[in-house]
């Protein structure tokens, strides 16, 4: 990490709209589903957007993105545009892969965003590949791979992070620890106290931070996007925080205790984050509150080019299944 | 959606049949334990709740694990060698592949490996099955993978009540057993097992006597068949449905038997077409009753392709009640082309 | 033991057609590249040498793993989706449960999962194959498991030149390919290829031409074929000899064409019978030529086992080059029983 | 560990006794294959054979073994009695496992030899499994599974061992490095300077000792039996050594340099141990000559078994598929 990184308030903004966008696209997820407007499976992010948000700003569109079905904040803070990830959703031709893939597999490479994995720990040794790829070219771009803390006990997370940490890969291994994994408390599954712990086992930089504070998230990430794009390796963050949402939408969350969800909630990153902004100046109520309208108005867009676009045609079953022969 | 329980008969669920073996098989022997994700009440008694209430009743014999398919596994397989009856999750089918290894290499071949030394009783459940829009990597039917391995059985339950007599099975079974659950069906309903009634493995089973068509399967498709069956007796069509319940080892005998006797047959799964189950049956029946069959024997099956997410797709890759249907009539009208 | 080279034609093992083959593919083009335990010329060029020399002239495009099964696989899906070619060896076929996730939920199916942005055109080569004495956990054919799924090739040669032309194929197809090398007839030798020529994939081809009975497979059997076909020319039994070489997607077209023409078949593969790859060439053949079959199509694989040590076993497990004769006899000598 | 584990010297000789027999074997096997009069795949453990005798030593013949095709210094350490090894090596009907399993699969349960695996990294969650028999048994087993270097960057070694360490699990990780993974160089595979460092990243015990010292090796596995044994969880060890004869028989080893090897053979680890116990005064030259002599006549009696015991019939290959329908 450049020593000349510091968290300016404009750097506060930046994360703050990105995390913003997020949110606010959750939320309208989380109406339509309420309303049986949408039916789909959904994993909502809610409460991991400044970390995905703090991340997103230091990547480029040409960096590469790995991520999971808990993925949409990742990918709509790696620039996803809104259109065909909602049609997407909504399992239209023209969502981001046609309908054939959904929100479980959302890939969209224009911005990077290279797959999204319904397997827990499997995108790991796929990010390898292409920070690989970026180490044969030489061409800076930098992988980051999402994943939570459960998946940090998967084996492929092991054989991941081994290589990554021989062959000096310009990747990113971002844990997004929200404490659960499913219904099973992080302390029920893993047996070390932080998941970066585990970057020593692998003589890998490792850090673990507060993923729902926007400096401490946009430090952490700006030096580990630092000492890939320099070529000094990868990096293990695990950002610590907490879905509010339960597992899936619909999941009543009943195996979180009350008070421990009480006192995250009294935490929510987003109105804290809102009111940083505030103080710092960068930002005045009236600017974040025309920030909201843009949003909701490209959310308005993007849900009706979904609901005005076609289903994918019976025959699109058999394309894309084999390319044609080489 | 019951397939066979009158209205007012008491009937059970899936869901509920699957829970009920569990609960059956640990209270009558205690060497019967399980592991799996989120499978403790701790964590709600499982996604699909089918431990819920286990782990309060029998305690530590009922274990939540980390994400670890390739450890639940290996740990199923270390305890059954040392005497132990473990039930595995493995929450989704698609997941299997994580542990192949251990299933494949080890619980499978260490019997024949050891020379008869060693053997692993241990059962391996998992849910899967398509139509419920979870896309590509949450709905993969993979039998035939299994079915290919010789050492491991590998089951497929088509009504409540053999849910339940066939899981109790597979636990008090002295080899591994895969014991598929459908994801789709899983509130569907049916007739009450009787407690402790086991299911035999290995036997296939004339769900409903015909004479002029026999249906071959297992699992979902079994169900459209049986309707099937009724509908087209008004037609005065006989339909004989045989629900295979173990896939493998194949009981080709009572297969056999039944096209020998109807001379025609239909094939059905809901995997994909090529290189699934129903080919193996095809072949067997057609190297048995070559000279025999009056039509050739079809396969209705699902499509070659990935599961797709939008649901007009994913209706085209499923097989179709109406594909069986247009089979069992494709058969019987079958003429020689010249 | 070549098959059909003449005694003093220029001829080349499997291994070097392999060996070959890769190093040609990377001096063709450079976004070929190469990952697998121990094939780095500092580790020898690979345990079976098909990758020496190559990291000495291609450097860092040929780089040694850890034993990281997953990893390995992943890396070259991922190496693929940003451009590359990559060339994935899994030592052996056993060892190929490891990754089955990386294969078959991803590199299999991201081309369709992503609606044609993405693809993966990588190739894993791997190695396998009975009757070395290497017991259960080596010597495994699982390529049934494979072509079961959507989106992979698989594909195994019975030739050194098939084998470089086939590999060759491989590397440049826009598809993950499964490439097959036969463990048992690797120091075989055949006639050597063109260099750079590519043998397509998705076809089967006619080996040798016959008029009263088709054998149909792939692999070292086909070999065993070749030479049963010139036996009995001399009895005057015209073997027709259809080497599928892709498995996968099947060319199904060419197989009915030859058969068709026979009205007899014989289905032979190395892995066990019971729901192998042949069942589904079975079942194709009667659901398109029932009513012009003569006889029922046979099939000659290995035993539903697990592969023994002990050679005497190991014997008994495979099939025999003279169950293929046999069954090319029963065949052609079929009558309907009464 | 119980304080009062000193190492005596006839703690000492009692590793070496279990030594010896393993060098013994070896050499015969190496001489037998040499001349062509067995014929099988075979991974010798020449070098290794001080660290598997001090932790055999350790073990009772109730506790569990999973080891892996490298794995005849652990069986015969273990107990496994000579005929049957033998006779499965000659894949003669009289052998461990009738000679269906072979070498890479003896299997031995009467003295605990439980699984030997050729696939690497798998014997360690099988591991877990008895070793959680044994504690919901209460039995007061260990469970002892070896494997080596390489095999610690496969993923069931990662899953294995933080399952083992979240259920605190009777079980004994041996890791034996020997420097290479087939031909590959430990460094070149393995992203940390000691494996047993990755320990930590499950809360672990876990050392580094010399395996082929006999007194370190002695107290690093009588440390980790007291801990499983008392319920108080899993060890990892990492026993540091050197194979001598390549990975397996006939492998010329030219990927070893010259240097390294000529350096480790000078640091031979059974010429050591038979000075020391001389020198401990546990034993006279006279009585190991016996010893030696003892063990040559029982491995003569063994191969004359295996030789005189006929080839499994060819009916056998229809047992042991199935079991008895329950
Ligand atoms: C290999 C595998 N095993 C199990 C599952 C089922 N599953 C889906 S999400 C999940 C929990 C993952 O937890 P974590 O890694 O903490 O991510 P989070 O959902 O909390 O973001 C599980 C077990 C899966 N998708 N893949
Ligand atoms: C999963 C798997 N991958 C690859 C192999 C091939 N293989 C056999 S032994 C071996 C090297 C193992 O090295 P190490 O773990 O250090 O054990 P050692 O042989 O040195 O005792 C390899 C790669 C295998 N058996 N299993
Ligand atoms: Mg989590
Ligand atoms: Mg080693």
């Amino acid at each position: 990490m450049s020593a000349s990184q510091t968290f300016t308030p404009a750097a506060l903004l930046a994360v703050y709209r990105k995390a913003r966008l997020i949110n606010l696209v959750d939320e309208r997820f989380r109406v339509l589903l309420r309303s049986g407007r949408l039916a789909a499976v959904y994993y909502s992010p809610r409460g991991q957007e400044i970390l995905a948000a703090a991340m997103g700003v230091h990547l480029e569109a040409r960096d590469y993105l790995v991520t999971t079905y808990r993925g949409i904040h990742d990918q709509l803070a790696k620039g996803i545009p809104l259109r065909p990830l909602f049609a997407e959703y909504y399992a239209k031709a023209t969502g981001a892969c046609k309908g054939k893939g959904g929100p479980m597999h959302i890939t969209h490479p224009e911005t990077g965003v290279m797959v999204t994995t319904g397997v827990v720990g499997s995108g790991l040794p796929i990010a390898n590949g292409l920070a690989w790829a970026s180490q044969l070219k030489r061409d800076g771009r930098v992988t980051l791979v999402t994943f939570g803390d459960g998946a940090s006990n998967i084996g492929a997370f092991h054989e991941a992070l081994n290589l990554a940490a021989l062959w000096k890969l310009p990747v990113i291994f971002l844990c997004q620890n929200n404490l659960y994994g499913e219904c099973t408390k992080y302390e029920k599954a893993t047996s070390v106290a932080n998941v970066a712990e585990r970057a020593a086992a692998y003589s890998m930089a490792g850090v673990t931070v507060n993923g729902n504070d926007p400096e401490a998230m946009w430090l952490a990430s700006g030096a580990a996007v630092a000492r890939a794009r320099a070529g000094e390796g990868p990096t293990l963050i695990e950002a610590k925080t907490f879905r509010f949402m339960g597992h899936y939408f619909g999941d009543p969350g009943a195996y979180i205790p009350k008070a421990e969800y009480q006192a995250a909630l009294e935490r929510d990153p987003m109105p804290a984050c809102r009111a940083a902004v505030l103080v710092s100046g960068a930002s005045t109520e009236a600017e974040l509150a025309a920030y909201d309208a843009e949003i909701e108005a490209r959310i308005d867009d993007a849900l009706q080019y979904a609901a005005d676009s076609p289903p994918p045609e019976a025959q699109e079953i058999e394309r894309d299944i084999y390319g044609a022969a080489a | 959606m019951s397939a066979a329980a009158a209205p007012n008969a008491e009937v059970i669920t899936f869901t509920e049949a699957y829970s009920r073996a569990l609960h059956d098989a640990m209270e009558m022997d205690s060497s019967v334990i399980m592991l799996g994700e989120d499978i403790a009440d701790e964590e709600g008694g499982g996604v699909f709740k089918v431990t819920k209430g286990l782990s309060t009743k029998f305690g530590n014999r009922v274990r939540t694990t980390p994400i670890s398919e390739q450890a639940i596994v290996g740990a199923a397989v270390g305890a059954s060698l040392a005497g132990f009856r473990p039930v595995a999750e493995i929450m989704l089918m698609n997941f299997i592949t994580v542990p192949m290894d251990q299933i494949v290499n080890h619980a499978a071949k260490l019997r024949f490996m050891s020379g008869g030394q060693t053997h692993v009783p241990i059962t391996i459940r998992t849910r899967t099955g398509a139509g419920a829009g979870t896309g590509g990597q949450h709905s993969d039917m993979l039998e035939a993978w299994f079915a290919h391995v010789a050492g491991i059985k590998v089951v497929v339950p088509s009504t409540p009540a053999d849910a339940y007599g066939l899981l109790l099975s597979c636990i008090f079974d002295d080899d591994p057993c895969l014991f598929i659950e459908d994801q789709l069906t899983r509130t569907q309903t049916g007739p009450v097992p009787e407690k402790g009634l086991r299911v035999p493995l290995g036997k296939a089973h004339v769900a409903r006597s015909g004479t002029d068509v026999s249906v071959v399967g297992y699992g979902r498709p079994i169900r459209d068949a049986m309707v099937l069956a009724d509908k087209l007796s008004g037609e005065g069509i006989s339909v004989e449905v045989v629900d295979l319940r173990t896939v493998s080892p194949l009981d080709a005998e009572t297969v056999l038997k039944s096209v020998a006797k109807t001379g025609r047959a239909v094939v059905v799964h809901e995997a994909p077409r090529s290189f699934g189950a129903g080919a193996e049956i095809v072949a067997r029946i057609q190297e048995h009753l070559f000279g025999q069959l009056r039509a050739p024997v079809l396969r209705v099956a699902s499509r070659d392709v990935t599961v797709p997410f939008a649901r007009v797709l994913e209706q085209e890759y499923l097989y179709k009640a109406s594909g069986i249907e247009a089979a069992i009539r494709q058969t019987l009208e079958w003429r020689a082309p010249r």
